[in-house]
Order: structure tokens, then C-alpha cells, then sequence
């Protein structure tokens, strides 16, 4: 296995309103590694995510890929890479199963069927009811799921915790655990500690005291 | 694996079969259409000589305004729903995907305004000659109005207020479409070619076809950072 | 050639630079429009058929072209700011759009005004004037939506995109409104005869031109200099200027 | 060459005055507003910015 990152950031700066959330946060994800953003509401957890994902641009910094700057790649980042953010990204009149292949059509997601993912993730029998009748803890399941029928190597999760039982924690861990075992890479953020041994955290709180 | 036109069809489809389990939403834009039109001899007068020049305008007005009322949904419940941030994860081209969504927003919205357009020409007196006009001028222009309003609809996604906001930032846009459109029914109406009028309005259409989803694309990327 | 290009696009640079030559141009556009003004109401002759209201010509075609530029201005600073990503641009970009929509608003009023008499009414549908409210509702638009985003940032993007859709649509909304214009064929006089102008009338109404541009200039360097200043009120510069003065 | 045969008359403008004068002063007071608004913000700013960076020096520096 190589030494290479997966993904590495270097230098990040976020400015909203030339205001900093952070500035020249630096980091570096290898395969088989897990990284835990931990910080209060509003350090910025979700923007570092979203910049990780390419949604949000940062106000300074750059993106590395596999050594390679993410302006030069983001095609190939983007199949790499499956994001699953704080809303479910599911249609509520849609069922989970008709969610799933419309995301696989757009994403690289065949490694197993949907129906197999569901089932995985704790969803048998829910594969074809629509998603407004699932409970908070179902749908965030239902878009867990993705992540089981994903391609991806590298796994951004915003908040995966939320509204899971402790079933379903013990279960998203598992599949965690799975992920980095066969090389992967995850990045997530969350303010619940987890059950993953060898967990690597970036704590986001140091940057909010930022003088004027 | 995923594919280009996969991708793009699977898109088309997920918004049909959602309109379509709200069905009650696909009418709202056509009743609105139909009460402002009968609003028009309420509020003006029933003699049909006059209403008959009206209706072309009036006809295409209260179309801009149905299109425009349901813009705001484009992007905004994918949005809130975080189901278009997955739609821009796609290594797929956005600007494709666009254009897929804008041409199921016109599929639902549009277009029946469009087939509907006779039945209101008919109450308002419109003259024979301005059906055919009316229906070819009412396709092309609503295709109009969704593309350069998908624009608008993408800047302001993630504004809390963007619906009032959007009509101010698109309308101004619909103005060459208004004029051709009106006067391509008006030109039939007195017994003038209008196929050169509804030439310029194929050419608009076209042009809008070819720049409106890179244009829509850029602006969703800024967009969703409202 | 990139360094030298970042470097223009420095705000801190700019605000150096832009200091000295600010008075220059404050001095140029009061001398040439306080001449054009005074040229324009006294002493150029009146026209002979429509008498003294046509002085207002003088206020009302120079707003009418910088209304107009002023939109190129924009959308041209909101294009290079989103390619380049220089943030003086969309600094331009911002200020621009206000004083574009204030010299709309102007030329529109003027041509109200002049309108009373000419017509005897303060409006009408004219071509020309139909066009410019066209054009004031796209300056609105671009403020609205520049005041609605939460990071300056986005709201530049946002604006240059619409400003850039909006440019395409200028000339298309132009000739449209032309064309349906010469439709309904109104039986009333040419807003202006600019051609046939004498040369006595039309000698202030360049020196007015002149002023315009040059106002337009200071305005505009004005406007992004205090932009610069809110943008980069954090960096040691601007305090250091804060400090000094 | 002034062509009007008195201030009175300049002002006037034969009938057309009102409209004249009303269409040069709305314009030029806009005008003016346009030039002084942002040296007025600026001025607002620096102040500002001077007034904090006063009230925090001791602070800072100690």
C-alpha cells in the first residue's frame, strides 16, 4: 500500500462575510483511516464537509486527491468519493428503492443491489413503501444505504449519527469498520464519540476565537 | 455503471413520477391560468369585439405569469431535501442534468398550459386565424420562460424569500418573448404572415436552449451557498 | 504575466493608485459638466420646435448612454472577477450597479419632464423610454438579488451571473422593443433628432457627454474604493489607514 | 451668446422653465448624492474602524 494520501487539504481558509470559520487548517486521510470533525454548533463542521465534497469553494487552500490538486481531477474525484450530507438527499414521495436507483444512475453505485443495501442497513420490508411514512432513524438508514451499494473509496459523512438508534450506530460502524478494512477512507463529522478503534479527530473548536 | 443518457432519462423520469404522485400541485399552474383570464372580461368588459383584442395579450401574460409560478419549485425541494446536492456529485455534466430537470419542469408545467391555451382563446373570443399562432408561439415561449428561468430559479435556491425575488430577476428577461409572441397571434388575427415573427421566436428558443443550462449550472453551483 | 495580473487585481494597490488620480478626474468631470451645463441652458440656441424644454437633452442623452455602458461596466467586471476570480472586480462589479440604476432612473425622469411638454404627457410608451425601464428593472434585479446572499463572495458570483445573462438579453430586448414599437406605430415625434442637430446645440451636448463619462469614472472609483475598504477592513493596511489619518 | 433677454426670462424659459429646471435640479441633486454618499460611508468607516482599533491597542499591547 502506497504512502500516499487519499485526500489531503492543505492551507484551508473560509471566510463568510471576511469573517474566518477557519483558516489554514491543513490534514491528510489515508487509505484505511477514519477522521472524526468534531467542534461545536457552528465552528464550521458542515462547511469543511461541503468543501471536502467540492459543494462549497473554499476562500482559500487547496484540494489534493491521490497527490493531484482536485481542480485538475474533480471528475474522477467525484466518482471516488460519495457524500452523504445532514438532509436524507431522498424524495419523500419516492420510495427507498426508486430513490436508490435514481442516485445510482447518476453515481457510481452497483456494488450490490438495492435491495440488498436496504436489507443490510435494517430496511427489509421497507424497500417499496414511500419515504414520507418512515421514521427519522429509517430515512436516515434509507440514505445510509447508499453507502453499501457505493464504489466509492472515499466516504464524506455529514452528521451519520443523527436520529440512528443504538442499532443502528452499532450497524453504521460495522460498516465502517468494512469500509476501511478493504482500504477505503472516511472523513465524518460528529459530536458523539464513537466505537472505532484507531478513530483520527480534527477538533474545529480552536478556530472560532479569532480576534477581530 | 452510470451513463450519459442513463443519467439524463433517469432524471426526466424521477421528476415526472414525482409530479405525478402530486397531482394536485401539476393543476394549481392551469387553474391560476384559467382565473386570470376569466378575470379579464370581469374586469374589462364581456363585448367579445373587445375582448378579442385583448386576448391575444392577455392570453400570453397570464401564461408568463402561471410559468412563473411555479419556477421556484425547480430547484428548491431538491434542494431542501439535499437531493440536489447529490444531483451536482455526479461526475455526469450538471449542465446536462439541468437541462433534464428543466425539460420536465416544462413537461409539467409548460406544456399544459399550452394545450390548454385554445380554451381560453375561445372564451375570450379570439378569432380563428390566432389558434395555430398561439399554440406554436405558447410552446416555444414557455420553453423560453422555463430555460431563463431556471437561471433565476438557481441563483436564488437557497433564499429564504427568492420566490418574489425570482419574478423580479426573470420578468424583465421575458420581455422580447412577450412582444413576439403576442404579435405572432396579433399578425394572424388581422391576416398577416407571421412566420418570420415566429422564426425570431424558434431563434430565441434555440439560442436560450444552447446557454441557459451552462448558464443555470454555474448559477446552482453558486447558488447552494446562499 | 499572472503575478502582474493578480497584482492589478490587488485592492490595496488599487486604493494607492486610484488616490492619485481621484482629484484629476473630480475636476475634469465638475469643470466639463459645470461648462456643459451652463453652455446647455443659456447659451445654446433653442430648437424651433420645441423650444427651451429640449435643454433637457443635455441631462437626459448622456444618462441615457452611461444607463446603458454602465450595464456593460457590470457585467464585464462580474465576468472577469467569476474567471479570474480577481476580487477587485467583483468589487467593481458591486459598485456599479447602483450607480448604474441611479443614471437610469435619471435619464427616465428627464424624459418624463420632457415629455409634458413636447407631448403633453409625462408618459408614454415610447421605444427608447420603454427600453431604459426595461433596463431599470435589470438594475434592480441585480441589487435585490446582491442584497440577499449572506457572503459577499457568493453574492458577487450570483450578480455577474445575472448580470452576464442579462447582457446577452440586452440587444434582443432593444430591437424587440424597437420593432414593436414601429408595431403600433404612434403618431408622435422623434424623442430626439440627434443627426440634425445644429452644431451649436450639439457642441455642449458632447462637453456634457464628456463630463458624464468622466462623473461616471469618479463615482465608480469612488464606490469601489469604499468597498475595498468594508471588504478589507480586517487587513493591517486599511487599519493602518484608520490609524493615520 | 446668451439667448435670453433677462435673468428673468432665462428663468422662465418662455413657459418651458418649470420642466427645465425641475429635470436639471433632480438630476444634479442625484448626482451630488452619488459623489457624496460613498466619501460619506468611507468617512463613517475609517472612523469606525479607528475608534476599535483604539479601545483595543491597550489591551493588546500590554
Amino acid at each position: 500500500m502506497s504512502s500516499q494520501p487519499l485526500l489531503e487539504f492543505r492551507a484551508l481558509t473560509f471566510e463568510r462575510d471576511d469573517w474566518p470559520l477557519f483558516s489554514d487548517l491543513c490534514g491528510a486521510l489515508k487509505a484505511g483511516e477514519i477522521l472524526q470533525i468534531t467542534g461545536a454548533n457552528g465552528c464550521g463542521k458542515t462547511t469543511l464537509l461541503h468543501i471536502l465534497a467540492t459543494i462549497q469553494a473554499p476562500t482559500a487552500g487547496s484540494l489534493h486527491w491521490q497527490g493531484r490538486d482536485i481542480s485538475r481531477c474533480r471528475q474522477e474525484y467525484l466518482t471516488a468519493m460519495a457524500f452523504v450530507g445532514h438532509q436524507s438527499g431522498l424524495k419523500l414521495s419516492l420510495t427507498p428503492r426508486e430513490n436508490l436507483h435514481w442516485l445510482s444512475q447518476l453515481q457510481p453505485l452497483s456494488r450490490v443491489s438495492s435491495g440488498a443495501a436496504l436489507a443490510r442497513i435494517g430496511l427489509a420490508g421497507f424497500e417499496d413503501v414511500p419515504c414520507y411514512t418512515l421514521s427519522a432513524g429509517q430515512l436516515r438508514r434509507a440514505a445510509l444505504a447508499i453507502l453499501c451499494m457505493s464504489e466509492a473509496k472515499l466516504w464524506l459523512l455529514d452528521e451519520p449519527l443523527t436520529a440512528l438508534d443504538v442499532e443502528g450506530i452499532a450497524d453504521l460502524e460495522a460498516l465502517l469498520l468494512g469500509h476501511v478494512a478493504e482500504g477505503g477512507g472516511v472523513v465524518l463529522s460528529s459530536h458523539q464519540p464513537l466505537a472505532i478503534p484507531a478513530l483520527r479527530t480534527l477538533a474545529l473548536d480552536a478556530m472560532t476565537e479569532v480576534a477581530y | 455503471m452510470t451513463s450519459l443518457g442513463g443519467a439524463f432519462f433517469a432524471v426526466i423520469q424521477r421528476d415526472l413520477s414525482i409530479a405525478m404522485r402530486h397531482r394536485g400541485d401539476l393543476l394549481n399552474p392551469l387553474f391560476f391560468f384559467l382565473i386570470v383570464v376569466t378575470l379579464v372580461p370581469l374586469g374589462i368588459s364581456p363585448e367579445p369585439t373587445r375582448l378579442a383584442a385583448m386576448a391575444p395579450g392577455m392570453i400570453w401574460i397570464s401564461a408568463l405569469l402561471a410559468t412563473l409560478l411555479a419556477l421556484d419549485n425547480l430547484f428548491q425541494a431538491d434542494f431542501a431535501d439535499g437531493s440536489l446536492v447529490q444531483l451536482m456529485l455526479s461526475p455526469e455534466p450538471l449542465w446536462l442534468l439541468v437541462l433534464a430537470k428543466i425539460i420536465a419542469h416544462w413537461l409539467v408545467t409548460g406544456l399544459p398550459v399550452v394545450l390548454f391555451s385554445p380554451l381560453l382563446g375561445m372564451i375570450l373570443s379570439l378569432p380563428g386565424a390566432g389558434f395555430l399562432p398561439l399554440l406554436l408561439g405558447l410552446a416555444l415561449g414557455t420553453a423560453v420562460f422555463s430555460l431563463l428561468g431556471a437561471v433565476g430559479a438557481a441563483l436564488t435556491v437557497a433564499l429564504h424569500k427568492g420566490s418574489v425575488l425570482l419574478s423580479l430577476l426573470v420578468m424583465p428577461l421575458y420581455v422580447p418573448v412577450l412582444i413576439f409572441g403576442t404579435s405572432a397571434v396579433q399578425r394572424a388575427v388581422d391576416g398577416m404572415n407571421y412566420g418570420g415573427v415566429m422564426a425570431i421566436l424558434a431563434a430565441v428558443a434555440a439560442f436560450s436552449l444552447l446557454l441557459a443550462p451552462f448558464a443555470a449550472a454555474g448559477a446552482l453551483k453558486v447558488g447552494i451557498n446562499g | 504575466m499572472w503575478q502582474w495580473f493578480h497584482k492589478l487585481g490587488s485592492p490595496r494597490w488599487f486604493y494607492h493608485l486610484s488616490s492619485k488620480f481621484l482629484p484629476w478626474l473630480a475636476l475634469a468631470s465638475v469643470v466639463l459638466i459645470v461648462t456643459g451645463v451652463v453652455w446647455g441652458l443659456a447659451f445654446a440656441p433653442q430648437d424651433a420646435r420645441q423650444g427651451n424644454s429640449f435643454r433637457i437633452i443635455y441631462i437626459h442623452v448622456p444618462a441615457s448612454f452611461l444607463a446603458l455602458a454602465g450595464y456593460y461596466v457590470m457585467a464585464a467586471a462580474g465576468a472577469v472577477g467569476m474567471i479570474w476570480k480577481i476580487k477587485l472586480a467583483d468589487m467593481v462589479m458591486v459598485a456599479a450597479a447602483p450607480l448604474g440604476a441611479a443614471l437610469t432612473f435619471i435619464a427616465l425622469f428627464t424624459g418624463a419632464i420632457w415629455g409634458k411638454p413636447t407631448w403633453g404627457t409625462y408618459w408614454i410608451w415610447d421605444a427608447r423610454i420603454t427600453s431604459m425601464l426595461v433596463l431599470l428593472f435589470l438594475y434592480i434585479g441585480i441589487i435585490a438579488l446582491s442584497r440577499s446572499f449572506s457572503t459577499r463572495e457568493t453574492s458577487a458570483r450570483a450578480c455577474a451571473i445575472l448580470a452576464l445573462v442579462g447582457t446577452v438579453n440586452i440587444p434582443i430586448i432593444y430591437k424587440s422593443v424597437d420593432w414593436w414599437y414601429t408595431l403600433h406605430q404612434p403618431a408622435t415625434i422623434k424623442l430626439t433628432g440627434a443627426p440634425s442637430m445644429h452644431p451649436d446645440m450639439f457642441k455642449p451636448l458632447l462637453v456634457m457627454i464628456l463630463g458624464f463619462y468622466c462623473f461616471y469614472a469618479l463615482v465608480l472609483l469612488l464606490n469601489t474604493r469604499t468597498e475595498i475598504l468594508q471588504r478589507e477592513r480586517r487587513t493591517t493596511w486599511v487599519k493602518e489607514l484608520a490609524a493615520g489619518k | 451668446m446668451f439667448q435670453f433677454d433677462s435673468f428673468d426670462a432665462f428663468l422662465a424659459m418662455a413657459g418651458h422653465g418649470p420642466y427645465v429646471w425641475a429635470a436639471y435640479g433632480v438630476s444634479l441633486t442625484i448626482m451630488a448624492w452619488l459623489a457624496l454618499s460613498p466619501l460619506r460611508r468611507q468617512r463613517a468607516l475609517l472612523g469606525e474602524l479607528r475608534r476599535r482599533l483604539q479601545t483595543q491597542r491597550p489591551r493588546g499591547e500590554s
